[in-house]
């Protein structure tokens, strides 16, 4: 039967059963700390977390916000750059077999490792940061986005051939459709790879961010701070996570799950 | 943010500044000079800027990211021996090495001699590491039996107070971290290098060769103004943790206090007379000698004035 | 119109190769109305597509209005065997696909009531709106069709075109696909399964031997038009003519194409 | 035409032209080193780190061997790992609304943040860095891998639940073999992941492997070092990718892909 | 055993929702071969989903062999409207499937027996080991019947089998099932658009009204088996019948099923 009880095709358990899942998680980890008597230089308990919360809201909040901005901005722009060269590596056999082993030599730089390096080559200010969350982002956006454009059944690529359809005209109307849940399962892993990519951005050079406040209170011993500081990450991830599943259950009413 | 960039709307000159690593009560003395506005005076409108260790900054000095930056001696003279990076040495932080293996009490570290067959914990290439064998040597143990595990800097205190490492390489001045990482509340046991090894320096002020050479009266300015910023923190640790707080909120006050009080045997000059920051040609040839007999750097491939532009460094 | 000579098509898969079409030699005046007849798989669909232009023939070639076949041409509509609708798109703008494709043209509006009329002519108004996989199998095939026809092509393929369709809107269509194979002189090959389609749609039809394919026979029919699916008034032709289709289609001997070649070849 | 030349379809173009890619990389890399006369100690030229590699060529291939030990390693536990959370995740919208919130936390944490924590409770053994690999990996397995499975066509899943199978048929005869290609492009993007992630597993308390000797090389300026370990890196990456392909090929004769 | 009481079937979807079915009684007897007929769209497929328990009512009640339905039973068989193959299977493992996938099977050997001769039976020899992919559209529906037959269900739904199939292998697959039928008295309940398929096979045929889907009306059918698609030797009531299936098909007046359900429900 294709029939579902009301609870998991209700929006209230869309929203309520992730926010359960997370107190359980907090709880765990929580009981985790109590258990193992883990002591909290290592990983501080909940409790301290959010008592180190409270005492800095705004200023934790604050550098929140200046690390979703990079993130948001640098994750904009690897679907930018992403996307075309994905639309070239399909387009082409030739391209894909040239351009592949540039995007992987790229991809398999560990980033912490060149954060230096785009410091001294842009400095202080953003453009390193986003950068680096291009970096890290971009390329599940390709190769999930040529995947998906790629594996167009052969029949509805025809159909467009038999109308005579520009190789543009393929992409834009057939091909890019087709991929769009493979596109979006990209997206879900970039943006949890965008939000570390302004951390590691901001390890170097940076004097505001999430990924300063850890750098800083690791060096501090300062656990708490740093937990605090991973923690408003995850929730940031996590929401960024969910908006996208919210966009692509909008745009793509049409996609249909089984299960 | 080149040297001769000037002409910002307050008649300032912009200039950008290096801390050695992070911003730890030990780097106060730059936010000290800021608040109290002496780099103003000087003509300088400073950003600051967290550092991320000695070949970092350099780097970033060399690339022309930052004009000013702190590291340490050691290693600066080490990295140059290497690689020849368009930056110079203009005075001094530290007149002696705040490097030094720290350990907690209970864990079988009470002397040097102790250090043999245990763990140390430290950053790979770090000036504690390289310098090792030339202490070792001092000491009397062979530095062969001292097992380093490298490991990154913020991992350090973790790792010590698990007992995963018996001792961690550690700047004097990280103490107080040490002792408040531990919640066992052990106290810690600290064998500093200075002891055995007095010639070497600690902190460095560093910008690019360049600069030095066209511009010699803006460094002398910026030095004098930074030097005055130390001298303040050392003539009043608790202020400048206060001020570094305004900057940095994060910070802890008690622990940067603690940490500059520790810092201020440090900067004292060797030689009575010799102002903050002084340099000494005799020190710097000693501690190429030094480094050269551990091949830390070829012997003799380095002459003092590679290092240092000493007619720049602040004289009595 | 369409010029075959010669034409073969071998597929080549891991388990070997597989002679699909051999030895092909047909010739499709400009607005002739051709069935395509022949046991299930014995190459009636590649026949298609290699006229459309989607395959190149491994022997042999393919020429459509004097010239060689290097693809697809805009003066082809081609209707697959199977519906090929986009998932995301409405009825509506399934079928106005090849309007939207081709940039040449000016006015859509037009192309929207067409859309319309055709929409309602399969029996499909007040869906217009709605997602393919709202439809039953047949919907689909209607929609598949109204893209087909939205467009008013020289030459028309059609792969099995009705076979989801139900005898009533069967003959319905059969009726608007004459009209407008008359009115616009389109060239039509039409692949079928049904010898009375066959019969009744066709100028002449194509027989196709089983694999390989090879051209068994071509009919004359000479009914006059308009013709009718459902009662039709030359019910002996009709008659007649589908038993022969029905014995060349049971008949297992190989067929000789030289020889039927030379004798039923409209030269 | 479906037909394609001889060039793209050949053996020789599928090995041939990945190399002209990366021979065409470097000779970029060496040029931009010239024009722009970037200074060895911030980017060395391809000669020098070629130099460097052929001082110590067994050193460095013998770390290298460390670092894709713990890469494999880390890459069959998280697949191990992954599908199974995968296959949970389909079977139930209920947990995959509890689960989720949990893998995204785990996998928003910047893992370079952790690092010593692993150290700290699992010693300085390969564990940790296994564990690395796994932590860096797992969430682009797990995501494709259920958003393959859940995008099984609803007929199929039709056609399974009318022949009476189990959930566990349904999974294993259907839904897992409609997602392999998804499977693979999730593999594809791991692949990458869990390189970089040995190599951040040996930032911490590791003695061999690349990463270790990244960290020591940029500790002492030694640039080319550094950039021989990560051009071996990018090396080990590319081949771990190509042999991701190949098995695919192999593995997935029936998936059709369309250009 | 097959009883559904007052069904009814509502497609909820963003442009409002549709009827598919309304109040449909119907008994189908063990045994009894029931051919489905109505236009396209009516809700045949819908009226097959709801028996084979794919989709539950959204009023009434359906029971086969006395029990509700509530999900997918063993005993019931279902071959879809589309081919419905799994991609990465050949040929024979695709048949084969649904012995593989019941546990209680211990003698495969059999049925892989079975699953050759129902191959052959269907024109398939020497495609076992091929792919989905390099068969033409009727080669897929046959393998998909080959599967719905490989196992002896007690039920069988049937929807469109011979929808891509030519005449000659239509006329051979119909006895074959009709064989099947008599041999295991298996129930059938087959859905077609021809109605001379629906007329040949069924010993009922039940006509629906298009949307929303009513039972218009059941029609019995009483020629003797074996009866043949191709040449009949009882031509004139197959004719009348045809005669009467075309007429109701045409109808255009709303059924009145209450009181259809009077006159021709068998109690
Ligand atoms: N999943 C669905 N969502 C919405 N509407 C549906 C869905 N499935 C079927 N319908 C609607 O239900 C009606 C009956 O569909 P069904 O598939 O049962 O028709 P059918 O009699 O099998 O037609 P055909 O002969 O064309 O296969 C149609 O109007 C169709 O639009
Ligand atoms: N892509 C392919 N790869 C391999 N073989 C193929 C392919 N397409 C078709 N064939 C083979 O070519 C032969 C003819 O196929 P085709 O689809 O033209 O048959 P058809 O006459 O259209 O049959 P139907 O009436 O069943 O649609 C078949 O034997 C089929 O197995
Ligand atoms: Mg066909
Ligand atoms: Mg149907």
């Amino acid at each position: 039967m294709t029939k579902r009880s009301w609870w998991t095709e209700s929006r209230a358990s869309a929203v309520l059963l992730p926010i359960t899942g997370l107190i359980a998680v907090i709880g765990l980890w929580w009981l985790a700390t109590i258990v193992f008597a883990v002591p909290e230089f290592l990983v501080p308990s909940p409790g301290d977390v959010l008592v180190r919360f409270s005492q800095d809201p705004v200023m934790l909040l604050q550098n929140a916000g200046v690390s979703l901005l990079e993130t948001i901005q640098g994750f904009l722009l690897s679907i930018v750059v992403g996307v075309p060269i994905a639309l070239l590596i399909v387009r082409s056999a030739i391209l894909e077999r040239l351009v592949y082993p540039l995007l992987l030599m790229v991809n398999a730089i560990p980033k912490v490792a060149i954060a230096p390096l785009l410091v001294v080559w842009m400095g202080f200010g953003q453009g390193p940061k986003v950068l680096m969350v291009l970096l890290m982002c971009f390329f599940p956006i390709v190769i999930s986005t040529a995947q998906g454009m790629k594996s167009t059944p052969v029949e509805l690529v025809e159909l467009l051939r038999s109308l005579n359809a520009s190789r543009t005209q393929e992409f834009f109307k057939l091909r890019i459709w087709h991929a769009m849940p493979q596109i979006f399962t990209g997206l879900k892993v970039a943006i949890s790879l965008a939000v570390i990519g302004s951390v590691i951005g901001e390890f170097v050079g940076a004097t505001q961010g999430l990924g300063y406040l850890i750098q800083t209170s690791g060096a501090t011993a300062d656990t708490a701070l740093a937990f605090a500081a991973i923690t408003l990450l995850s929730i940031m991830s996590i929401i960024l996570f969910y908006g996208l599943v919210l966009l692509e259950h909008l745009l793509l009413p049409w996609a249909q799950e089984s299960r | 943010n080149s040297g001769d960039d000037k002409g910002s709307d307050s008649g300032l000159q912009k200039v950008s500044y290096l801390t050695s690593f992070g911003q730890f009560g030990r780097e106060a003395y730059a936010y000290v000079a800021l608040e109290k506005g002496y780099f103003k005076d000087a003509g300088f409108d400073v950003q600051i800027t967290p550092g991320n260790g000695t070949v970092e900054v350099m780097k970033q000095v060399a690339g022309g990211q930052a004009d000013y930056g702190i590291g340490d001696f050691t290693a600066i003279t080490i990295t140059l021996g290497k690689q020849k990076l368009p930056v110079t040495t203009v005075g001094m932080i530290h007149q002696k090495s705040l490097a030094a293996i720290v350990s907690l009490e209970g864990m079988g570290i009470k002397e040097p001699k102790d250090l043999v067959g245990k763990n140390i914990g430290d950053q790979p290439g770090s000036t504690n590491q390289v310098t090792f064998p030339v202490y070792a040597q001092r000491v009397k143990i062979d530095d062969k039996l001292v097992n380093f595990v490298p490991a990154p800097p913020p991992a350090l205190p973790q790792l010590l107070s698990t007992g995963k490492v018996q001792g961690i390489g550690q700047f004097v001045v990280g103490v107080p971290l040490v002792e408040k990482a531990d919640k066992e509340g052990r106290k810690a046991v600290v064998l500093p290098y200075a002891a055995v090894l007095p010639e070497l320096y600690g902190n460095a002020i560093l910008t690019r060769a360049d600069v030095a050479k066209d511009h010699p009266d803006q460094v002398k300015k910026f030095t004098g103004a930074l030097l005055k910023g130390l001298d303040d923190a050392m003539k009043d640790p608790a202020a400048a943790a206060e001020i570094l707080k305004k900057y940095v909120p994060t910070t802890d006050v008690g622990v940067a206090t603690k940490e500059l009080e520790l810092m201020k045997p440090n900067t004292v000059p060797t030689n009575s007379g010799d102002p903050l920051g002084a340099v000494d040609l005799d020190r710097v040839q000693k501690i190429l000698d030094i480094l050269g007999e551990t091949k830390a750097i070829t012997p003799g491939g380095l002459k003092p004035a590679d290092v240092v532009t000493i007619t720049l460094a602040p004289k009595g | 119109m369409i010029r075959l000579d010669g034409v073969g098509q071998v597929f080549d898969g891991r388990e070997g190769s597989i002679t699909a079409l051999e030895k092909i030699d047909l010739h499709v005046r400009a607005g002739e109305f051709v069935t395509l007849i022949g046991r299930s798989g014995c190459g009636k669909s590649t026949l298609l597509r290699l006229i459309a232009g989607l395959l190149s023939p491994t022997s042999g070639t393919v020429k459509v209005a004097g010239k060689p076949v290097t693809g697809p041409s805009p003066d082809v509509a081609f209707m697959f065997q199977r519906p090929a609708l986009l998932a995301w798109r409405s009825v509506l703008s399934n079928v106005l696909l090849p309007v939207e494709l081709d940039r040449t043209i000016r006015d859509r509006t037009a192309y929207k009531n067409r859309a319309h009329e055709l929409l309602e002519l399969v029996g499909l108004q007040g869906f217009e709106r709605r997602l393919p996989h709202e439809l039953s199998g047949g919907m689909q095939q209607r929609v598949s069709l109204c893209r087909s026809l939205i467009r008013d092509p020289q030459v028309m393929l059609m792969d099995e075109p009705f076979s989801a369709l139900d005898a009533l809107t069967r003959t319905e269509l059969s009726e608007e696909l004459q009209r407008i194979k008359m009115e616009l002189s389109t060239t039509i090959v039409f692949v079928t399964h049904s010898i009375d389609e066959a019969v009744v749609l066709a100028d002449r039809a194509v027989v196709l031997s089983p694999r390989p394919g090879r051209l068994r026979d071509v009919v004359e029919i000479d009914i006059p038009r308009p013709r009718s699916l459902g009662q039709n008034s030359h019910l002996a032709d009709v008659a007649r003519i589908s038993a022969r289709l029905h014995a060349l289609l049971s008949d297992k001997t190989p067929p000789v194409a030289e020889r039927l070649v030379d004798e039923v070849w409209p030269r």
